[in-house]
């Protein structure tokens, strides 16, 4: 099995440059800090990165079948700002699923535009980006919102409890990861989003429903915004109008570092979780060898730009690209 | 004789719906805000719109070429920085009011080379430019904050501002230079060998290298111009601040793609032209500024802008839906 | 000062690896001024590596390339076609939003000061150029506005803007009708008695019999020799070739067919085809023979549930049915091959597992999983049933060659046990070997019962297959005619329109 | 085509008209930083336009630049050529806009900078200035750092956006202060939180990875603050800690009640907004006024907090 792994092109190693660059990383920053491996800095990265992870999830499965999703970072402020306002209002039995069906319904808005009429993904969720936006200002009248009593909701579990001593955000973020890793791999429409991205008139002509699976990784994807926020919410409680701005990018970063293909048909979702994982470690390595906090760019740079190359490289079984 | 006027002129919005809609946001605020319709307000939007247009007549050459560039605001920033700083150094101390012309020289010279950095990148790797530039933006601003350590810088010499306040004649001198940068880069898509072959890598890369264009090299021509503009579009932005701030121009790369992309610029690259980028800008820059007129609470006017970037893409495809004779995929 | 006897172009011992492949090894080749030359060789066999090397896109590991006795190097297309030596590409390799002209001139406009386009000398050329070539469009013309056909003239063109030495052209005949082939020989033999060496690589046994002179046989990267076409025939270049003869015969009518599966009643798309009624029996293989653009496509699109017909009906395995989706034509079992494998029949990047069982990946399952016992079974059934050669089912499409492609999808369908099933060009773009191959497979599937329905472009793929053929002429059916009664004069007529005397 | 010219011109003579008959209502134009990125600003902009609407001669203008200054200079254009009486700007930058500035002063617009100042070039070109003095701000924080931990120990600074005047100034006014002060106090590291809550909590768990004591936090506002102090509980080592922030907002009041926050600087929006106002009206009155009208942004801890009214944001 292992051996025409070997033959169906380069050697297994390269084709892993996520995971070259990240072993090499971690050693790298191990070895100019001490605390890097401690297992309360691990702990606490991990913790971290939920948020981002929880939307990345979802990202890499809009990426997968051949879209973008831009919007998410203003999904965020949405649901987040709700979530916690309604918090107070109606209490978080309620405010949780009012939430999450209000993120889906945006989610079902990119599905329709992108899924049913065709238009262009990165400008449809681009303009989402703008509008969302303006919607969250609109509903809180520009107004931070907050949880009045922080230690006596159950509300508090989703971002600062802990299950089993593992805290309760790393729980949600890899678990949701292996349950739409197994949904991506081993069921139908894992392959069915596959195959919309990787080919969208092949997969008509096959029977899929390309609108409809279209549809549904934005649904996810909202879905996954949605999660996201009851973290964050809860984690914070409380919640700025601009909560998420910039997230899209960071997501979509480490969506691009995971190896997804922007032209879609292929990516993996613990591959993502890897590329989630690795900013991250940047971030945080970086600050506790006390660099100054814009050198995470820069080598974040160098990162996204080597380990794409490499993928790329291993691909197409030669370093640089042959044309001239 | 008025059906045969109108024809060409409707086929023509037809192709073009974006400068349709120009027409109608123009006819619109002009009925309906106060001061819109005066000789000094559109040369305000003129003025605010070369900002975004100038690096969108860069972005046009860069997406007909099927590459996309994200890192534009920062390369702008950068660029500014070195505009503003450079006047000071003490090599030019000496210089007087000529601390300018190596400054802006040097400034330029920054954004060509960001430019060429870019576009060496996605030569030499393949990696595909969205990627390498979504890099690039995170990895340029930090340049940026090295460079200021933080700080804004400023013109200690009030000649740099001044020059942003200038005119020709009865124009401002940033319109007529907005002016003369689209007039140029139009001649140099629709004229030159040089433009019609960024026609050719975009509509069909294999065809061109068949041809023996040097693609890898032509698209690193135009990441250097996109770069220059870029950078041009900085260092005239710091004469209308005196200053370079570290956080400019964030979030103009988002703009200037919508901006081409309503101009009716195919991401796929290919198609597309200078003159429905105008458009783009133009629509950009009298709504924001209509906007303003009228009033509109800030939180508005991003549902408004977002809504309506999203309903003329939804037009365009109506207007020119590819010939695909029905069939349904 | 080269003579009758110095070869126009000669390539001597020609090697060219790849990491982990020698895709030629030791090729001689050589073509006289004023001499159709044709190169053979199934897909893979090394024609359009040697093609690349001859046009400058590719450097040879060892040999020389001489032109007109001299050695010479050529490192981009621009020096090639310097030299003399131009390549006429199998896919189009044009740039659609662009004018003719451009196109015809692209990567060598003409220049005036400043890099501007001197677009006078421009277009003056390629008008020139154009009327040569006796087509009827002006070099101003949008490429994307011209027929496909056209688009070919201009492919064309481009071989004549320089004083070739040297034209290749590489299949040139894919996508033109057979009307259109007729211009297209008329220029090579206007090309050959101007004492232009020319280069022909095709698959079509009968274009290469007409045209050619000599005929080089290419085989795994090897040289496996040359022959004079005066004193060689099919069977003989087939084999060497592949290595064994191929059946040529015409079908015979099997005799017993089955129920009516699929019977159309005055089907209409407008503007596409009008009026189309026919019937396809179990067991029986109807052809479709037509031009490109006379409406085949169309119908079986509409079949398929991918178009809106705007009138008439459709009964499958005698019931009306309404189809609107490709869904509803799959529950109904009616199966489509498409026309283009790499764009509508395979997910390129996908295994070929996943490609094969995609229709029905939906009810393959076992609880919420795909059972992946139950895809490999269907994947081996049908590569041992359709001898795909792949080294595993985990191997990704894109790397299988045209006639392996063509069998994925071929075994996707099957596999779906359709009623009807309707194949586009199956052969298009597949060497001599695997094209028999599927045309058994056809034959077989009839005589296993299922209904199917062959539309293609090629008559002699058309005659060995059918057994009875549909004459379409510009969307409309011109004639039905049986396997025993059809004559390639006939069918030639009722595919141009031309009315017969005597009625179906 | 000539047809809807003529309708255009008409409809800007009856336009030029409606203008001219409201000319003896002062118009005053505003264009704020970025509305919405924390509550001080949507506030603030809610206080103004009330004090606008209760003075019945008043009518104002309300722009957003979005935190983008070259859209501010935009808008500074845009007002200036809709012939307001006096443009009130919150500056995005100080030093980037001081041509903008100069341009409206040329063109006879007066210019009040209001909550964070211009750089020292443009002062030459502006009315006035009103609003809290940032560096002093700074400078308060200090003092408290300082008395809390008796001028003796370890902390840390989470700054503002970078790159912002305010985080420049507070950053500032801290630091040289601090310096001053208490010498045997020393800063382990200063990160941005951006004024992001989130932000500021996951610099800080890093933090507190990094650093096995850290005895006080300064940050650029109490919302960061408040996020340190998530971060800090989390880790079960807010106990001790003492937290000072600036911009006393709800979340730091209450935390302040619990005694789990030790001080901050209060600083009302509304009295912000309405010095602004005021100021300028006082400068189209003719009215002699100072350049620099600071109000008062006292110190407010544990001890005094009940003097003050809780934050409305």
């Amino acid at each position: 099995m292992l051996l025409t792994r070997l033959k169906a092109g380069g050697p297994a190693i390269a084709k892993q440059g996520i995971l070259v660059a990240f072993i090499v990383f971690m050693i790298a920053f191990s070895l100019m800090s001490d605390r890097f491996l401690s297992a309360d800095n691990i702990m606490s990265v991990f913790r971290q990165s939920a948020i981002i992870g929880v939307m990345a999830i979802g990202v890499t499965i809009v990426v997968i079948g051949g879209n973008l999703d831009l919007s998410v970072g203003s999904m965020l402020s949405f649901a987040t700002v709700l979530v916690v306002d309604l918090h107070d209002k109606i209490g978080p039995e309620l405010a949780i699923p009012v939430m999450i069906m209000a993120t889906l319904c945006l989610g079902a808005i990119n599905g329709f535009l992108i899924g049913i009429l065709r238009l262009n993904s990165l400008i449809v969720t681009l303009g989402m980006l703008s509008a969302i936006q303006g919607l969250v200002l609109i509903y809180s009248g520009g107004q931070n919102v907050d949880i009045a009593d922080q230690s006596g909701t159950w509300f508090a579990i989703f971002g600062r409890g802990a299950i089993f001593g593992v805290a309760t955000p790393i729980i949600i973020f890899l678990g949701l990861a292996l349950i739409f890793h197994v949904i991506m791999t081993t069921m139908p429409f894992g392959r069915r989003v596959h195959a919309v991205g990787g080919n969208p008139t092949a997969s008509v002509f096959s029977g899929i429903p390309r609108s409809r699976v279209v549809f549904m990784t934005y649904l996810i994807s909202a879905l996954c915004v949605a999660i996201a926020a009851i973290i964050l919410g809860s984690r914070v409680m409380g919640s700025q109008n601009n909560v998420g701005q910039g997230y899209e990018l960071q997501v979509l970063a480490a969506v691009i570092l995971g190896g997804t293909s922007l032209l879609g048909g292929s990516g993996s979702i613990l591959r993502t979780v890897l590329g989630v994982l690795m900013l991250a470690f940047i971030q945080n390595g970086l600050i506790l060898m006390g660099q100054p906090y814009y050198t995470q760019w820069l080598v974040t740079w160098a990162v996204i730009i080597v380990a794409v190359w490499l993928d790329v490289a291993a691909k197409r079984g030669r370093l640089f690209s042959p044309i001239a | 004789m008025a059906n045969l006027t109108q024809i060409p002129l409707l086929r023509w919005l037809m192709r073009n719906p974006i400068w349709g809609f120009v027409l109608i946001v123009f006819i619109f605020f002009s009925l309906s805000a106060d001061n819109f319709f005066s000789e000094r307000n559109l040369m305000n939007i003129v003025v605010q719109a070369s900002t975004i247009g100038l690096i969108a007549l860069g972005m046009t050459l860069v997406m007909i070429n099927g590459n996309i560039d994200l890192s534009v605001g920062a390369t702008l920033a950068l660029a500014a920085a070195f505009a503003v700083d450079v006047q000071s150094w003490a090599a030019f101390a000496t210089w007087g009011n000529w601390q300018i012309l190596p400054a802006v020289c040097i400034a330029l010279l920054v954004g060509i080379l960001m430019g060429a950095i870019n576009g060496f990148i996605v030569w030499k790797t393949g990696v595909d430019a969205f990627i390498v530039t979504l890099g690039a933006m995170l990895g340029i601003r930090g340049l940026v904050f090295v460079y200021t350590g933080e700080q804004s810088f400023y013109a200690m010499n009030f000649a740099y501002s001044d020059f942003s306040f200038m005119t020709i004649g009865p124009f401002p001198v940033l319109a007529v230079i907005f002016a003369v940068a689209v007039i140029a880069v139009h001649w140099l898509l629709s004229r030159t060998v040089h433009g019609r072959n960024t026609y050719a890598v975009g509509g069909n890369r294999e065809a061109a290298v068949n041809a023996g264009i040097r693609v890898g090299p032509h698209m690193m021509i135009n990441f250097m111009l996109i770069g220059f503009l870029a950078a041009l579009s900085g260092v005239l932005l710091s004469t209308q601040m005196g200053a370079a701030t570290p956080n400019l121009g964030r979030d103009y790369e988002l703009w200037v793609i919508t901006a081409v992309v309503l101009g009716g610029t195919k991401l796929t690259g290919g198609k597309g032209d200078i003159i429905g980028t105008l458009g783009g800008v133009l629509a950009i820059g009298i709504l924001r500024n209509g906007m303003n007129l009228m009033q509109v609470p800030a939180f508005y006017v991003l549902v408004i802008l977002g809504s309506i970037l999203i309903a003329v893409l939804f037009l365009d495809k109506r207007f020119n839906r590819t010939a695909d004779g029905g069939l349904r995929l | 000062m080269s003579d009758a006897h110095e070869p126009a172009l000669r390539l001597k011992g020609i090697v060219k690896t790849f990491p982990g492949v020698r895709a030629l090894d030791g090729v001689d080749f050589d073509v006289m001024p004023g001499e159709v030359h044709a190169l053979l060789g199934e897909n893979g066999a090394g024609k359009s590596t040697l093609m690349k090397v001859l046009a400058g896109m590719y450097q040879p590991n060892e040999g020389q390339i001489i032109i007109a006795g001299q050695p010479v190097q050529m490192t981009n297309p621009i020096e090639a076609k310097a030299q003399g030596v131009v390549l006429i590409h199998q896919e189009l390799s044009l740039v659609p939003e662009m004018s003719a002209a451009e196109n015809i001139y692209l990567g060598e406009l003409p220049r005036k000061s400043f890099g501007r386009v001197d677009w006078k000398t421009l277009e003056d050329r390629s008008n020139t150029i154009l009327k040569r070539l006796k087509c009827r469009f002006r070099a101003e013309a949008t490429v994307a506005h011209l027929s496909i056909a056209n688009q070919q003239m201009v492919e064309i063109a481009r071989a004549l803007t320089v004083d070739a030495r040297v034209v290749v052209f590489d299949e040139p005949t894919a996508s033109l009708t057979d009307a259109e082939k007729v211009v297209l020989f008329d220029i090579i033999n206007d090309l050959k008695s101007q004492g232009v060496g020319i280069v022909y690589i095709s698959h079509r046994m009968d274009e290469i019999f007409t045209l050619s002179d000599r005929i080089t046989v290419l085989r795994d990267g090897t040289y496996r020799g040359t022959l004079t076409t005066a004193e060689t025939n099919e069977d003989e270049v087939t084999r060497l070739m592949i290595g064994r003869s191929l059946d040529l015969s015409r079908n015979e009518a099997a005799p017993n067919f089955g129920d009516t599966m699929l019977d159309v009643r005055n089907l209409t798309c407008t503007g596409l085809f009008e009026d189309v009624s026919f019937t396809v029996r179990a067991g029986e293989i109807v052809g479709f023979y037509g031009l490109v653009g006379a409406g085949r496509t169309e119908i079986a699109e509409a079949l398929f549930g991918l178009r809106t017909p705007t009138a008439g009906e459709v009964w499958v395995d005698g019931a009306k049915v309404e189809i609107t989706s490709p869904r509803d034509a799959i529950a109904l079992g009616v199966s489509l091959v498409p026309e283009n494998r790499k764009e509508q029949g395979l997910v390129l990047q996908m295994n070929c597992r996943d490609n094969m069982t995609l229709p029905q990946v939906q009810d393959l399952t076992a609880g919420p999983f795909v059972a992946k016992g139950a895809e490999l079974a269907i994947f081996d059934q049908y590569r041992e049933k359709l001898a795909i050669k792949t080294p595993s089912w985990r191997q990704a499409t894109a790397v299988l060659s045209g006639g392996n492609q063509q069998k994925i999808v071929i075994g996707k369908w099957l596999s779906m046990k359709p009623r009807v099933l309707i194949v586009d060009e199956p052969t298009r773009g597949i060497d001599v070997g695997s094209k028999s191959e599927i045309h058994q497979l056809l034959r077989e599937l009839a005589a296993q019962g299922y209904a199917v329905i062959v539309i293609s472009s090629e008559m002699p793929e058309v005659l060995r297959v059918s057994d009875r053929i549909v004459a379409m002429y510009h969307g409309r059916v011109m004639r039905e005619f049986d396997i025993s009664e059809v004559t390639e004069d006939k069918l030639v007529q009722a595919i141009s329109g031309i009315k017969s005397e005597e009625p179906a | 085509m000539r047809n809807s010219m003529r309708l255009l011109l008409a409809s800007c003579g009856t336009l030029a008209l409606a203008s001219a008959a409201s000319a003896d209502t002062i118009r005053i134009g505003i264009t704020q930083n970025n509305v919405g990125i924390d509550s001080y600003q949507t506030t603030y902009e809610q206080a103004f336009i009330e004090a606008a609407d209760a003075n019945p001669d008043v009518e104002v203008i309300v722009l957003d630049a979005g935190g983008d200054v070259a859209r501010q200079i935009s808008q500074m254009q845009d007002l200036i050529q809709q012939n307001v009486d006096a443009i009130i700007v919150w500056p995005t930058d100080g030093q980037a806009l001081v041509p903008a500035v100069r341009n409206a002063h040329r063109e006879g617009v007066p210019v009040i900078v209001t909550n964070s100042n211009i750089a020292e070039a443009g002062m030459d070109f502006i009315a006035a200035f009103s609003g809290p003095n940032n560096i002093q701000q700074g400078i308060y924080s200090a003092e408290m750092m300082c008395e809390a931990l008796d001028g003796e120990g370890e902390i840390v600074q989470i700054t503002g956006m970078p790159g912002y005047t305010t985080a420049i100034e507070r950053q500032q006014g801290f630091d040289e202060r601090l310096a001053e002060l208490c010498p045997g106090v020393t800063q382990l590291d200063i990160q941005p939180g951006d004024w992001n809550r989130e932000r500021a909590q996951r610099t800080m768990e890093t933090l507190l990875t990094r650093f096995d004591n850290i005895d006080g936090v300064y940050s650029g506002d109490d919302n960061m603050g408040v996020g340190a102090l998530n971060a800090a509980l989390a880790a079960g080592r807010a106990e001790g800690m003492v937290f000072i922030g600036a911009t006393n907002f709800a979340v730091g009041y209450d935390a302040m009640e619990r005694g789990e926050y030790w001080g901050s600087v209060y600083q009302s929006p509304v009295d912000d907004a309405r010095a602004a106002l005021q100021t300028a009206l006082d400068v189209l009155a003719g009215e002699d006024v100072p350049k620099l009208n600071y109000f008062d942004t006292p110190k407010i801890t544990q001890e005094n907090m009940h003097e003050f009214d809780r934050p409305v944001f």
